[in-house]
């Protein structure tokens, strides 16, 4: 039976003052929990946790529930919430550093395709600047459940058709350049 | 015992420095300033206390002087604005010119602002060493007195302005009570139950209205703007524009047989006092009940101002009495009061300014204070709940917080929206037997029998869901959600978001400082606090006060508030006024400046500098001379004077001069 | 220029509108930099040129006014005084090589708290920046020969 | 005048080839002349910054100094995802120091000049400042009979920056698209999310999404919804078949680029509007070229 | 025994000597009354003759000119010492005066401007056996009460026949004000000005002339016209003698006791008279005055809060 009570030694005050430190999180601990956010949010109605529930989590500190949700990972980044919020919070912006932050604590389903999606993207990029969205979507796949795309078929073929579907592998010349910028590595 | 005005032999300072319990200890080393202060020259005495303002503390001031023979008196602990006044006092109960003495600010403008305690505690003593300099120049000095003119003027006519007009009037002042509007009431006028009481607004406004019109010593002048004030505190000469109304107030008799007679038969123009939910003609009362219950002619709308050619009926109609007179034209009144009270109240916040409620795109949206017309029983609609649509609302949703508590719009809070919100819940659905909805982010019921009217909502079966609604949409995601207006928000408590459909939304629209406040707050020398409210001169200690004397604040002017806050805090502003009136005279402050008829060699520099016109030149002598009573004391004149011939009380050159020295010479 | 170098500045904050910003600075608990130290005069008017100099060469590195915003005066218009005075003895310290940032005019009422917590650690900041103002003592070597 | 920048961005050479050729095409006839930035690399856009914002903001800085280097006063970013990304680059690196010097030195370590004095912006707005409802108008060679549209927003372009139109019920779209006679609907979802990749990665929520979207528009009567966004457009229009298939919603409806919409107005060909290219609604767009190129005969 | 006067000139004009001259006939009473013991630009004396008087033996010392050199500084002192009363003569030596105007630059930039590009003053050089020494210059000016403590000063450049008369009459019959005053009227020169009448009771400034600028109507107040009069900030005693040449005061007789800084005071109070409130305008206006420092500390610069101008050196 799964015990729903929170102890305080598992919340993790200093992790949220940090948060609240990001670009756009300033008025985290200004919330007022209105629940404008979740509101205004399209995906809300999806969510194991609304964005105020999130809010609400990140700011008593309690980081794994928050990092955990798939809240997180359901966020479009629409920015509904953030022109909504009478604190003037960018819950995006929020979403955003909890989704790299789950990502580099693997805290997060096995298979879930989001992050599959990001990081296939982000190495991609990294590799080539920029991304073709044919194998992004392949790879994507691949990674995360290969079923679906069996699913995927009949929208394939009507890209394929209407000639929207590139197998061209895109490549920036300026890659020396591009590494320079922003470093080699790739995410695991 | 006699005074002692400090000629007698060497200079002897006392300082007091003030630990304010840990308000200032906590960041400046009371102690060590103490100290610093006994190692200065001509300190005799240096104490350090918890609270210097207490009894006790003051006591050790009296000793002191007594036993020290001090003749100076320092003391460093709050702004001079909150207790400078309590230790002069102090001063001359010991037996000194009260003058001998100088406040150091080491709480609101040290400890409070600093958090390093060394830079807090070297800033400490850099002030109090400037002080103990600046005092040994002190001298000692009387209070001037100003006489106090006994008329009160009142501006603004709301529950307010009645209120203090009827308090002072019943004490036998006279007041000029200044209406913007057509008729006097404000807002209250146009409410139909006043929360938590339910009773009836008109039937406890009215009558004190009526009060007014009747009581001989008020003058009420409605549709009337102060334009212009000039003086101060016991002799302000205020001019008031009266704008015409075309209908004579005192020669009409308020049968209203114009109005009948309009050659418009039907009423055709938005009516104003019903938030244009209902219909007006161009010669009109704002409301039965108005006060006065004369006709105003709006020119916008009249057929005779707009073409000139009408059959005028409405002057038939007045036949004999003549109390119309289309030709009448603006008057200007010059009246002298000794205090002012400003009742100007509030203005509600603009709901077009919050998109996502679609007020105004969505006629079934409306305003709480449009609300407040439908329900009532003279209202445009007799007090029947009917829509713009024509039909009756079976859900409505009213939603708390509307322009308040919100970065964007204003910050503050409304303070009375969610007790109206209950109100308007409990009045819709006794009405039309509605489900309402209530959508709030707190629920702030602190007043008495607030808690219990929110106790009897809940019983009444209204639902309250908390949560700021993100949108009020008419897409239908659900054949349910067809032809209503859909309230999306996240119900906070139970978790999850909510798509409400209802057929009318109510915004709880909250309140804001009149448009004009800035230009109002000029014109009385006043200030306005960030949120653009006037400004009381301290929030707890002096909450009717302004920062200039003899101009007294009532209402939501000052703040929002309820009517019972209001007024209680217009009887507040009355009884301050006639104190002073009652007092006969205000003390001065005798920073006013003096010319040394010795030095003076008539080069009139100084005369222009005054806005008081105080300086006057003595062809005879040929020098310039300070009218001490009208000298306000700003010292504008000697900075100006080329040959240093005047000098300011209080803040004379060589005392500013050993200010400067005091702060920047290192100990 | 030491590392460590404070600035001082001498305030001088009228009665209505500056001073009674500070006081809610104060009383708001706004946290500021210690460097500058408040005379209170009834008006920005009050200002005599004589002690603005005087600051500056008892070793001041910094003069801060505060006034009344243009048409808020309390005495009408002592603050358009004080401007015209204060743009006129700008051009002076000009020609007497004091740096015209080291005196500054700032319009700030009774509500701005805060304004005076961004005013102060601005100018503290910029007087970091120049450093200490140039003390008389530097300048007239001659006068250690005269106290010799 | 000195030429636009062209930021195309990936999409716009895949699933988006016909906001491309639209957008060219609309902007030659309006003799506007555009510069496709040399070698721009991906903007950073929303996936990548959920796995490394500095870089993310690394990446954008690239494409605005290509840009500044070029001396490209105005960068025009057709895909709402790279118009953001671009924009918010330059606001956080105005707005929070830190974030500023990271930039600026990474930049330096890849010899790039600074990124100022470039102006990002998305041919909606550009169309609509620049251009001019009355140019456009002035300019009209076929008439509309395409029916009642819906213009659709989305999210990027009016979300948190409102330079492109107001967040909550922007027009400017309705305006243009009423300058060339195209009656549109009250589209209550006009800001709405399409679900942005979550048609590929939470399928089911992000058809779902978009089956919202559609059914409002058709309910507000419209015919046809007109996006401003690759993503936008390629969600509405690829997955209404499955639509058709999963609810009883019968809906089969172009979604147009707003620049294909425009260029037909001012008498560009379906081919070079990439009109072809739709996958949902091509019956009436069928019938609609063909009445539309008759009546065009007629009507010049 | 007659009181023993000397006279000395530091840094001035010498004019101050032709105004003890000025004083036409009522200077042969005083000649009379006193001994002059040392007067170098009359008399055949010797530093070293006033080295072998014993200390204090000079009852008054007149020493005009400020002290800028070495030698000044050195002659200043001797008299300090061997003088009972040592007054100040004159605005060089009260206020530090034109002499002073230095302070705004150095002495190098002084003597090159004077002599040219790459002028350096020998400091010594042998003439037949003897080694001349050259005073050195300082690069501030200082008026002579930074550099020895003055009893008393007696304004103006040059003090008016008037207040000298005063002066001396003031010593012989040994009424003297309190140690430290000027021995001039306590109040401002208007109270002497032919012209003060025409002074508005509210007087506007908009703009500002420069002599050369306008033609200064004769009857009417000067500063009234937009010149820079600053008669209203200075000590009377010349018996407005510019004025009524038709030309500003300029500020020769220093402040009255209650002012510290004589330009700051005079600055202050013109700014004030000023007729614009608009920042653009008063700049505007303001442009009009070319100097400020040399408008309005004339004659006090050196005396000035301030003393001089804050520079490498």
């Amino acid at each position: 039976m799964l015990r729903t009570i929170k102890f305080q030694r598992e919340a993790e005050p200093e992790w949220a003052r940090q948060v609240s430190e990001r670009p756009g999180c300033e008025g985290l601990f200004s919330c007022l929990q209105c629940g404008s956010c979740s509101g205004a949010c399209p995906l809300s109605i999806y969510m194991d946790y609304t964005p105020r529930r999130i809010i609400a989590l990140v700011r008593e500190g309690f980081r794994k529930d928050a990092l955990s949700s798939m809240t997180i990972w359901l966020c479009a980044s629409c920015y509904s919430c953030a022109v909504h919020c009478p604190r003037q919070i960018r819950v995006t912006d929020l979403m955003y550093g909890l989704k790299r932050e789950a990502m580099q604590s693997h805290l997060y389903p096995a298979h879930l395709p989001a992050p599959v999606l990001a990081r296939e993207f982000y190495n991609m990029v990294r590799r080539r600047g920029r991304s073709s969205e044919f194998w992004l979507v392949l790879r994507m796949a691949l990674k995360s459940n290969p079923f679906v795309l069996l699913g995927m078929t009949r929208t394939g073929w009507d890209l394929f058709r209407t000639g929207r579907l590139s197998l061209k592998r895109e490549r920036i010349k300026g890659m020396s350049e591009l590494r320079a910028l922003v470093g080699r590595e790739v995410a695991r | 015992m006699s005074e002692n005005n400090g000629s007698n032999g060497a200079v002897r300072i006392g300082v007091y420095t003030c630990h304010c319990g840990a308000n200032i200890a906590a960041t400046v080393d009371v102690k060590a300033v103490a100290e610093y202060a006994r190692s200065l020259p001509n300190v005799a005495v240096s104490r350090e206390y918890k609270y210097m303002c207490s009894d006790p503390g003051q006591d050790l001031i009296r000793q002191d002087i007594r036993d020290h023979q001090l003749n100076r008196v320092v003391v460093a602990s709050c702004s001079p604005h909150l207790h400078e006044h309590t230790f002069r006092t102090a001063l001359k109960v010991g037996g000194l010119n009260p003058f001998f003495f100088h406040m150091v600010n080491i709480r609101e403008q040290a400890s409070w602002v600093h958090e390093n305690k060394i830079h807090a505690t070297r800033k400490a003593k850099d002030l109090v060493r400037a002080a103990v300099r600046r005092v040994a120049r002190h001298e000692a000095l009387e209070r001037g007195r100003v006489a106090i003119h006994p008329d009160v003027l009142v501006v603004g006519g709301g529950i307010a302005g009645i209120h203090a007009a009827l308090t002072l009037a019943n004490a036998g002042k006279h007041v000029f009570l200044v209406e913007r509007e057509a008729t006097i009431g404000g807002h209250m006028a146009k409410f139909d139950k006043t929360f938590p009481t339910l009773d009836c607004a008109a039937c406890i406004l009215t009558p004190k209205m009526s009060a007014v019109r009747a009581h001989p010593n008020i003058t009420l002048w409605t549709y009337a703007e102060v334009t212009q004030v000039d003086g101060f505190v016991g002799s302000y000469k205020v001019t008031v524009n009266r704008r015409p109304r075309y209908v004579d107030e005192d020669l009409c008799a308020g049968c209203l047989d114009c109005i009948e007679a309009c050659v418009y038969k039907q009423a055709k123009v938005p009516d104003e006092f019903n938030m244009n939910l209902g219909k007006r003609k161009p010669i009109y009362v704002p409301f039965p009940q108005a006060v006065p219950l004369v006709p105003v002619i709006d020119p916008e709308t009249c057929i005779q101002f707009k073409s000139g050619k009408c059959k005028k009926t409405c002057v038939d109609a007045c036949g004999e009495r003549h109390a119309i007179n289309l030709r009448a034209e603006a008057k200007q009144e010059t009246i002298e009061v000794g205090t002012v009270i400003l009742s100007t109240g509030f203005q509600t916040f603009d709901a077009a300014r919050t998109p996502e409620y679609g007020y105004g795109v969505h006629p079934n949206v409306y305003t709480a204070l449009e609300v407040e017309r439908l329900v009532n029983a003279s209202g445009p609609t007799n007090g029947e709940v009917v829509m713009r649509d024509g039909k009756t609302p079976g859900a409505v949703g009213i939603i708390h917080c509307v322009g308040s508590r919100d970065e964007r719009t204003n910050r503050w809070c409304s303070r009375v929206c969610c007790m109206y919100s209950l109100k308007l819940a409990h009045l819709i659905k006794e009405h039309t037997g509605a489900e309402i909805f209530n959508f709030y982010i707190d629920m702030r019921t602190p007043g008495k029998g607030f808690e219990e009217f929110y106790q009897k909502l809940l019983s009444e079966r209204v639902h309250f869901v908390r949560g700021r609604v993100a949108e009020v949409t008419d897409w239908a995601l659900q054949p349910s959600e067809e032809g209503k207006l859909v309230i999306q928000v996240e119900d906070t408590l139970a978790g999850f978001v909510r798509r409400i459909p209802v057929d009318m939304v109510v915004l709880a629209t909250g309140l804001e400082p009149h448009a004009d406040a800035q230009e109002v707050r000029r014109m009385f020398n006043i200030t306005c606090a960030r949120e653009g409210f006037f400004l009381e001169r301290h929030p707890k200690l002096a909450p009717v006060n302004t920062f200039t004397d003899g101009i007294f604040l009532a209402g939501c002017c000052q703040g929002p508030k309820d009517i019972p806050d209001t007024v209680a805090q217009a009887g507040a502003a009355a009884a301050e006024a006639m104190a002073l009136i009652d007092a006969g005279y205000v003390e001065t402050e005798p920073n006013t400046a003096h010319v040394m008829e010795e030095v003076c060699a008539g080069c009139k520099t100084c005369i222009p500098m005054c806005p008081y016109h105080a300086i006057s030149f003595m062809l005879d002598i040929h020098k310039s001379h300070i009218n001490e009573a009208l000298c306000k004391g700003c010292g504008t004149c000697v900075a100006a004077c080329p040959a240093g011939a005047i000098k300011q009380n209080l803040f004379d050159d060589d005392e500013i001069f050993e200010e400067i020295e005091g702060i920047l010479t290192n100990a | 220029m030491p590392e460590d170098f404070e600035p001082r500045i001498v305030a001088f904050f009228c009665n209505w509108c500056t001073y009674l910003a500070a006081d809610l600075a104060g009383t708001s608990r706004i946290k500021y930099l210690p460097n500058a130290e408040v005379v209170r005069v009834m008006c920005s008017g009050r200002i005599d040129v004589q002690f603005v100099l005087k600051a500056f060469a008892k070793g001041a590195d910094g003069v801060l006014i505060g006034g009344c915003h243009p048409g808020d005066c309390h005495y009408q218009e002592g603050n358009y005084k004080c401007l015209r005075r204060f743009r006129l003895v700008q051009r002076l310290l000009k020609q007497m090589g004091i740096e015209q940032e080291r005196l500054r005019l700032e319009w700030i009422s009774a509500a701005e708290g805060d304004r005076v917590r961004v005013v102060i650690n601005d100018m503290v900041q910029t007087l970091k920046r120049l450093g200490p103002a140039p003390k008389l003592v530097e300048q007239a070597a001659d006068l250690t020969e005269v106290n010799a | 005048m000195n030429p636009y920048g062209y930021f195309p961005g990936c999409s716009l050479r895949a699933t988006g080839v016909a906001y491309e050729e639209s957008l060219l095409t609309l902007f030659r006839l309006l003799d506007l002349p555009l510069e496709e930035l040399r070698d721009w690399n991906c903007c950073g856009a929303t996936s990548y910054m959920s796995i490394d914002e500095e870089s993310a903001f690394q990446l954008s800085a690239r494409n605005l100094a290509l840009a500044h280097k070029a001396e490209c006063r105005d960068l025009l970013a057709p895909c709402s995802a790279c118009y953001l990304v671009l924009r918010k680059t330059q606001d956080y690196v105005e707005r929070y120091p830190a974030i500023g010097k990271r930039v600026k030195e990474s930049l330096a370590a890849a010899n790039l000049p600074v990124l100022d004095g470039v102006r990002v912006r998305h041919p909606l707005e550009v169309l609509y400042t620049d251009v001019g409802v009355e140019r456009i108008r002035s300019r009209v060679v076929r008439k509309w009979s395409g029916g009642r549209v819906a213009c659709y927003y989305g999210c990027q372009i009016v979300r948190p920056f409102e330079e492109v139109d107001r967040a909550h019920n922007p027009t400017r779209m309705d305006e243009l698209l009423g300058a060339i006679g195209a009656p549109t609907v009250e589209y209550p979802l006009k800001t709405a999310c399409c679900g942005g990749a979550l048609t590929g990665t939470m399928h089911p929520i992000g058809v779902r999404m978009n089956y919202i979207l559609l059914k409002e528009a058709v309910r507000k009567g419209a015919q046809a919804i007109v996006t401003v966004c690759p993503l936008c457009q390629y969600n509405l229009d690829a997955y209404q078949s499955e639509i058709r298939g999963k609810t009883s919603t019968p809906v089969d409806m172009p979604i147009l680029y707003f620049t294909q919409v425009l260029g037909w107005a001012l008498g560009a060909d379906a081919e070079s509007l990439g009109l072809k290219r739709a996958i949902s609604g091509r019956k009436f767009l069928e019938q609609w070229f063909s009445k539309e190129t008759q009546e065009a005969e007629a009507y010049v | 025994m007659k009181p023993k006067v000397a006279f000395y000139w530091c840094a001035s004009c010498g004019g101050c000597e032709e105004a003890v001259l000025d004083l036409a006939e009522d200077v042969l009473p005083v000649l009379e009354a006193v001994d002059i013991v040392f007067w170098p630009v009359a008399l055949d004396f010797k530093e070293h003759d006033v080295e072998a008087m014993a200390d204090a033996s000079i009852d008054v010392a007149f020493v005009n000119g400020a002290v800028r050199t070495t030698e000044q500084l050195r002659m200043a002192r001797l008299m300090r010492r061997k003088s009972r009363f040592v007054v100040g003569f004159g605005a060089c030596a009260q206020q530090g005066g034109i002499p002073g105007l230095s302070n705004l630059t150095t002495a190098a930039a002084t003597m090159q401007e004077a002599y040219g590009e790459g002028t350096k003053p020998q400091t010594n050089c042998p003439v037949n056996g003897y080694a001349l020494d050259l005073p050195t210059l300082f690069d501030t000016v200082l008026p002579l009460d930074r550099a020895i403590p003055v009893d008393y000063n007696v304004p103006g450049c040059p003090p008016s026949p008037k207040i000298i008369a005063a002066a001396l009459q003031a010593f012989l019959s040994g009424t003297l004000p309190e140690p430290g005053s000027v021995l001039a009227p306590d109040r401002a020169m208007c109270e002497e000005c032919p012209r003060t009448d025409s002074h508005p009771n509210e007087l506007r400034l908009e703009h500002f002339h420069r002599v050369p600028e306008i033609v200064i109507d004769p009857e009417m107040c000067i500063l009234a016209q937009g010149v820079p009069c600053l008669g209203p900030s200075t000590r009377a005693g010349c018996g407005a003698r510019c004025i009524n040449g038709n030309m500003p005061c300029t500020g020769c007789f220093g402040p009255t006791s209650k002012v510290r800084d004589y330009g700051a005071k005079a600055l202050c109070s013109i700014a004030s008279v000023m007729g614009c409130n608009d920042p653009a305008e008063i700049d505007a206006a303001l442009e009009e005055i070319a100097d400020p420092a040399g408008t309005f500390y004339r004659y006090s610069l050196a005396s000035s809060f301030l003393e001089r101008k804050r520079m490498e050196i």
